[in-house]
């Protein structure tokens, strides 16, 4: 009788844990399901591609994101990351024409984005401050920095190569989409597979045993921040290849919509608990909620109402079903 | 229904966790100002018996519980500090940035008017503390008191609730022997009072010094009850177990290779001075102490987790640089450290996880880190040790106290360690897992490796180790043979300190004396 | 003598009213007996009035504000007469009570460059129906408010031209882009987007490549002829409107430095907008 | 020779806890005192009140976001909450005159606030989502409802009984600091010498110790945000008071210097460590700079900059201090 109890419960733990796992993933479905029905050409594979070539530029600072917030962190400079960077690559690329300084344009990006994740883990790892004082400096610092190597104006960079990222497509896919998922591929892999991410994991469940486990914790910061640094980067420079201009105003407020993300897609603000697979499906709700309030035609002042009440909703509907899972 | 005589009565209480059955239509009954032994293995359902009572889980539909002749159904601790139930939980964890008089009188702070009464609170804590014999500055902050005195505050903020039954989960596993026997004096104080307690442990003596019955509960199920003077050891350990066991370890000996481990005047100001020991392959080496002699500090600094000021530290006879813990693993040192949840889980990842951080080298193909290989591993050490979990994937936080200790023990027997450092590694662990435990080490001696274990109970230290060093106040007493180890001499040693003036001579050529002027 | 200007501008990131502080720059030089001090209020009115009180305590010879709204001008206009300094607005009008406490204007109406917009495209469509498509800045900025309401005065005459959207675009290429790309998928019939600055508009017209869309398909406007918008001006992009950032910024700034010397400045000084077409473009890019 | 050692230690401690305590007083004197010598006129009664004043709003809510911060929490809404009140508040001011009103839309003001608090504090609560969330979503339907009842534009508050709270002054001191003040000595009280407060503090050092002493947690929340939220709303009638107007544009990134004064104050992001009067001198340090930045003429951009380089230099400095003391 026992036994049977016993597997009992085990067939249920495996619904829950299901459910834990994948229950944002249901409410994505459920909200693309809706919207399709609402909106005429929701569902076709165009439209898809539009919401993912919309949302991997704040996808992929969230991927980053991620990282810091699971070592217990947290990163609130990537929205002005980007905007450095996207000056930074404008200026670059600004007036020239080949693939070569394209990419180029592209490494300077990743590489500013990197200082900048650099200084923020420093000051975190090492000086041994908050992470949130450390990047809201950072925040306030790169953007100043943009503005003063732009002089507060947008600069040019309609470089045929360089904007060919940001409009072209493979076999039909977006380029920025393409980037988004080798940078989801790869992010996923480190973070789930390699050693690095194990101590990212380490770090955000207990510094104190990561330490004792002979994780050098500070290096591992000081990595975390560094690639949540060259990610906003990245973004930045695929925002100047898709606008066709770098400009210090980029990517206001986009480190909150990158956390929310993450957060969404069941990242414990706690540290120790996230996944990058889950942090995309965070990312899409947000995304999708966007086009289709924007495609729906919902006045602005109330698409900003529906998007805090969704925001809440889909993480309290997570929480709840897991109590009573 | 009830019985009279009885301040508390579970009938058929069960609970069920996702993937667990903690417990089966358990039942118990306390008596009146009796105190009550909880026995069973780790993972038993005893804490989580207690909690039910407590409000922190509400148990399966059909059974019933009375307390106090009244049917008892607690939503939140609230509801049974009201009804009269207090708890030491098994891990005690105060408010580190509260004061000890706010932290006896959180949720039922003393008031003036609006504001609260903090001479007051300070005054009533001190008063209380100093009735039960723990006097302390009670300004001080929670974070400065030590785990066992924090053990003892808790056991008096219990018994200050003016409570008809204090539940303690495991209450002198933070202590050692001195600590243990001021706990006894405050516990029969408060049975004076006739207060009931229920007094969960695992370890037989107390038990049989302290309790008028005792329950046995075996893989959530009851198995019984009897009065404590009615019962063996023998009895009493068959109850627990399911089978025949004997409490007393008796370790065989292995052969003592050379030297692997030599320290020299290693030094740490304000924490300890002048150490100096050596330790030789298949040797379990111990280090005896009380509370804050610095033994755990010692420790920390020889695997690089506080870096000592002074000192060499020689590996096969070559000095070696340890600054950090990741070179102490090159080495092959491994660490089982005190405390669990500051220094040990990792909360919230995966019995696995827990398990091979360390060392994830292992693990990897194609420098990927195998996930089936970590938890084939995980599995193996599961069954190895006895670690009761649904599966390895479990998140370790979930497991029981004496578990979760397990788990870390695999953490580094995985290292495969030369070194094997052990702090106070049966906390909490149940007599079964002990004595498998214990095999354990002394397999690891067998295989030439060394063993250096800090502990508080006496009786594993003198049953394990070849050798003891006893230290007092940071500094180093001396070291004795297992021939001449008794607990009388040890406890002696680092009571004082110094060695007594009646032992000297004799000890002279027992042991050597280290530290005498 | 030598005089000190405060000068708290809105924001240091919007790029036409860098154009403005480069007029007011270019007065500064010109003048040694002169120095105008720029603040950056972030778009944030609170931090403003810190600014104007901070030049207040500091005893400046003259104000030139250029306000984040035109209901803060109302408490700057007291503060600035309180301390008996004289005060000069720039590019954004208050209201007419408000105005009684201030010295001068320099600028223009926003909802004449609504009103211009639209009335280029009322001409371009020619009778067609139109559907339009309002890309707004910053919900509350005064010129978001009234370039939207100069547009639909316009339209609201014409029963052939509907505004069938308006969301808001932040003044940013990129969520404006973003934007259009949604609404061109979701409403197909678009053939009309109005923008309240160039940089929106230039997002509007990529979205509108991206799609597929032809210079035919579309008509879009924006306002400011900024450099990038002359650009593209009919490439994609089919009026935009002029509105002298540098002359506002010399002018006011001329303004000040004559009300410091105590000397009578005329009070409202009018600076008009100009619709810019393809073929002005050679001669607007030479005025940068 | 231990025991002298002992001895020093302890005597080393008590240092060590004063520049704990008040490292960043010294901190604020010391640069206070370097702008003082810079610049003519800093020193003076006039400037500190100018100061005062300026702080005032961002600082009350600092305040409100300390208790927040002190329970392990966050508030993200505040500065929305601002643009809120102070639409609500103008609304009510507008075209009246009495101070009957005046006083009415105050409370009003706050009584919004408080409803928003309510929302985060319940969200928080009870259904036991990460506070950041449920109060970056507020964050957003709070201006979207401020957009919304004000229509996206400014309303004219230019009531003379409503302004002269912002304008006028006591015995000399500005209405503002006057109110600034009384907050602070109230909130000081119910932090550090109510049960609430130190109920506050026991579930920011240990949530479940606290509930198993009995702490109603969840009430203790409710009323933490509502407290939060109502002192958002005060800053935002303040706000709106000295404008003369009130808008939706109100309050745009507050939270987050609200956020970093109680940080550079010493209030742990991690809970259970804070103070009022540390949140004060928190808030002052960035109220001084702000000023003394501005009175020097420096750049705007370089403002920035420099302001980021502060933030966390202050909080470099603070915490090298510990950990060499
Ligand atoms: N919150 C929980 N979620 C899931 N399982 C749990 C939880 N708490 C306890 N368990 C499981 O319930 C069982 C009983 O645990 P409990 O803590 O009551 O044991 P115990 O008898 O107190 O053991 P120990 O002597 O080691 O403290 C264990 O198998 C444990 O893994
Ligand atoms: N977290 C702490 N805060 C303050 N003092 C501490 C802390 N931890 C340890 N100490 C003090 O440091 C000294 C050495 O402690 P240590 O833990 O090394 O002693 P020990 O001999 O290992 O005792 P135990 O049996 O408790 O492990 C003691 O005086 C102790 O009170
Ligand atoms: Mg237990
Ligand atoms: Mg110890």
């Amino acid at each position: 009788m026992m036994v049977k109890a016993m597997a009992a419960t085990v067939r249920k733990t495996h619904y829950t844990e299901i459910l834990n796992k994948y229950g944002m993933l249901l409410i994505l479905v459920l909200l693309f399901a809706a919207l399709s029905i609402k909106i005429e050409g929701f569902a076709s594979l165009r439209n898809v591609f539009s919401i993912l070539e919309q949302v991997s530029m704040f996808g992929i600072i969230a991927i980053g994101v991620t990282f810091a917030i699971v070592t217990g962190g947290i990163d609130l400079s990537s929205g002005a990351v980007v905007a450095l960077a996207s000056v930074v690559g404008a200026t670059i690329v600004t007036g020239s024409e080949g693939y070569g300084m394209a990419i180029f344009a592209f490494g300077a990006a990743m590489f500013v984005g990197s200082i900048c994740g650099l200084i923020n883990g420093s000051i975190t790892a090492f000086g041994r401050i908050p992470p949130f004082i450390a990047t809201l400096g950072m925040m306030t610092m790169a953007r100043g920095v943009a503005q003063l190597v732009s002089n507060g104006r947008p600069i040019d960079a309609s470089s045929d190569a360089f904007t060919s990222i940001g409009d072209g497509s493979v076999f039909g896919v977006p380029g920025l989409v393409v980037i988004y998922v080798i940078v989801a591929v790869v992010c996923h892999i480190m973070m789930s597979r390699m050693t690095f991410g194990r101590h990212v994991f380490a770090i955000g469940g207990n510094v104190n045993t990561a330490r004792i486990c002979g994780v050098n914790v500070e290096l591992t910061l000081l990595k975390v921040y560094v690639l949540a640094g060259a990610l906003a980067g990245l973004a930045g420079a695929m925002l100047t290849s898709r606008a066709y201009a770098g400009n210090p105003t980029f990517g206001n407020m986009w480190e909150l919509d990158a956390i929310a993300a993450a957060v969404i897609g069941g990242t414990s603000l706690a540290g120790g608990v996230g996944s990058v697979p889950m942090c995309i499906v965070g990312a899409l709700i947000i995304g999708v909620m966007n086009k289709g309030l924007n495609m729906l035609g919902v006045d602005p002042y109330w698409q900003q109402i529906i998007k805090g009440m969704i925001i809440i909703g889909a993480v309290l509907l997570d929480a709840q079903k897991r109590k009573k899972a | 229904m009830n019985n009279s005589d009885c301040i508390l009565e579970m009938i058929n209480v069960s609970k069920t966790f996702p993937g667990v059955k903690a417990l089966d239509q358990v039942n118990l009954s306390i008596k009146k100002g009796s105190i009550h032994a909880l026995m069973g293995e780790n993972g038993a359902g005893k804490s989580t018996l207690m909690k039910i009572l407590y409000g922190l889980y509400t148990p399966d539909a059909g059974g019933d519980i009375f307390f106090d002749g009244q049917p008892f159904t607690p939503k939140a601790p609230i509801d049974a500090i009201r009804s009269g139930l207090a708890m030491v939980p098994q891990e005690i964890s105060p408010s580190a940035n509260l004061s000890v008089a706010a932290n006896f009188y959180l949720g039922r702070e003393i008031k003036k008017g609006i504001l609260m009464d903090q001479n007051a609170m300070n005054n009533q804590t001190n008063k209380i503390l100093d009735e039960l014999g723990i006097p302390m500055s009670v300004e001080t902050l929670m974070q400065d008191v030590s785990v066992a005195k924090a053990q003892l505050l808790a056991i008096a903020t219990a018994v200050s609730y003016n409570a008809k039954l204090i539940i303690m989960d495991e209450p002198t596993t933070a202590l050692t022997e001195s600590e243990v026997h001021q706990l006894y004096r405050i516990v029969k104080k408060v049975q004076q009072r006739g207060i009931a307690i229920i007094y969960i442990s695992h370890k037989l003596g107390e038990v049989f010094e302290l309790s008028d019955e005792v329950s046995v509960i075996r893989d959530g199920q009851y198995i019984g009850t009897k009065k404590t003077t009615d019962i063996s050891k023998e009895e009493l350990i068959n109850m627990m177990v399911g089978r025949e066991m004997d409490e007393m370890f008796q370790r065989e000996d292995v052969t003592i290779g050379e030297t692997l481990l030599d320290v020299r005047h290693l030094s740490l100001p304000g924490k300890f001075e002048d150490i100096s020991f050596t330790v030789r392959k298949g040797e379990i080496f111990g280090i005896a102490g009380l509370v804050g002699a610095g033994r755990s500090e010692v420790v920390e600094a020889i695997f690089g987790y506080k870096a000592a000021k002074s000192g060499e530290i020689h590996l096969h006879g070559e000095q070696i640089d340890i600054r950090k813990p990741s070179d102490a693993i090159q080495h092959r040192i491994g660490f089982v450290t005190e405390d669990r949840k500051l220094t040990g889980l990792m909360l919230n990842m995966s019995v696995t996880d827990n398990m091979i951080m360390p060392e994830l080298h292992p693990y990897e193909k194609n420098h990927l880190i195998s996930e089936s290989l970590a938890s084939d591993v995980a599995n193996t050490m599961k069954q190895q040790l006895r670690i009761k979990t649904p599966t390895v994937d479990t998140i370790i936080g979930n497991l029981s106290g004496g578990n979760q200790q397990k788990v870390l023990i695999a953490r580094w027997l995985l290292l495969e360690p030369e070194i094997l450092i052990l702090d106070e590694p049966t906390k909490g662990i149940d007599i079964g897992a002990k004595a498998e435990i214990y095999k354990l080490i002394v397999e690891l001696a067998r295989l030439g490796k060394a063993i250096i274990i800090v502990s508080s109970e006496m009786l594993e230290l003198l049953s394990l180790s070849d050798r003891v060093m006893v230290m007092a106040e940071g500094r180093e007493v001396g070291i004795v043979d297992r021939e001449n180890a008794t607990q009388e001499l040890i406890l002696e040693m680092a009571a004082g300190g110094d060695v007594p003036a009646v032992h000297e001579q004799e000890m002279a050529s027992q042991c050597q004396i280290k530290g005498v002027a | 003598d030598s005089y000190v200007i405060g000068a708290p501008m809105p924001s240091f990131a919007d790029k036409w009213l860098s154009y403005l502080f480069e007029g007011v720059s270019d007065f500064d030089a010109e003048h040694d007996n002169v120095d105008i001090k720029l603040t950056d209020a972030n778009e944030d009115p609170s931090k403003m009035l810190n600014d104007v009180d901070n030049f207040i305590d500091a005893q400046v010879s003259a104000l030139l504000v250029v306000p984040t709204d035109v209901a803060i001008v109302k408490p700057i206009a007291k503060k600035a007469s309180r301390a008996g300094i004289p005060l000069v607005i720039v590019n954004r009008l208050p209201d007419s009570d408000t105005m009684d406490n201030v010295d001068a204007y320099v600028g223009s109406e926003s909802i004449q460059a609504g009103i211009i917009q639209a009335e280029s495209i009322v001409g371009m469509l020619d009778g067609k129906p139109g559907n339009v498509a309002i890309l707004m800045g910053v919900l509350g900025h005064e010129a978001q408010i009234n370039r939207t309401q100069g547009n639909k005065q316009v339209f609201d005459k014409h029963p052939n031209i509907k505004v069938v959207a308006e969301q808001e675009g932040r003044w940013d290429r990129a969520k404006a882009l973003q934007i259009t790309e949604d609404w061109l998928q979701a409403n197909p019939d678009i053939n009309v987007i109005v923008a309240n600055n160039d940089e929106m508009a230039i997002g509007a017209l990529l979205a509108a490549k991206k799609a597929g869309k032809t210079d035919a398909d579309l008509i879009i406007s924006g306002v400011d002829a900024t450099p990038d918008a002359l650009e593209y001006l009919g490439n994609g992009l089919d009026s935009t409107v002029f509105q002298s950032a540098k002359g506002q910024g010399y002018k006011g700034a001329e303004i000040a430095y004559k009300l410091a010397q105590k000397e009578e400045v005329q009070k409202m000084n009018w600076i008009d907008f100009e619709l810019v077409k393809e073929s002005q473009k050679e001669a607007y890019l030479s005025q940068y």
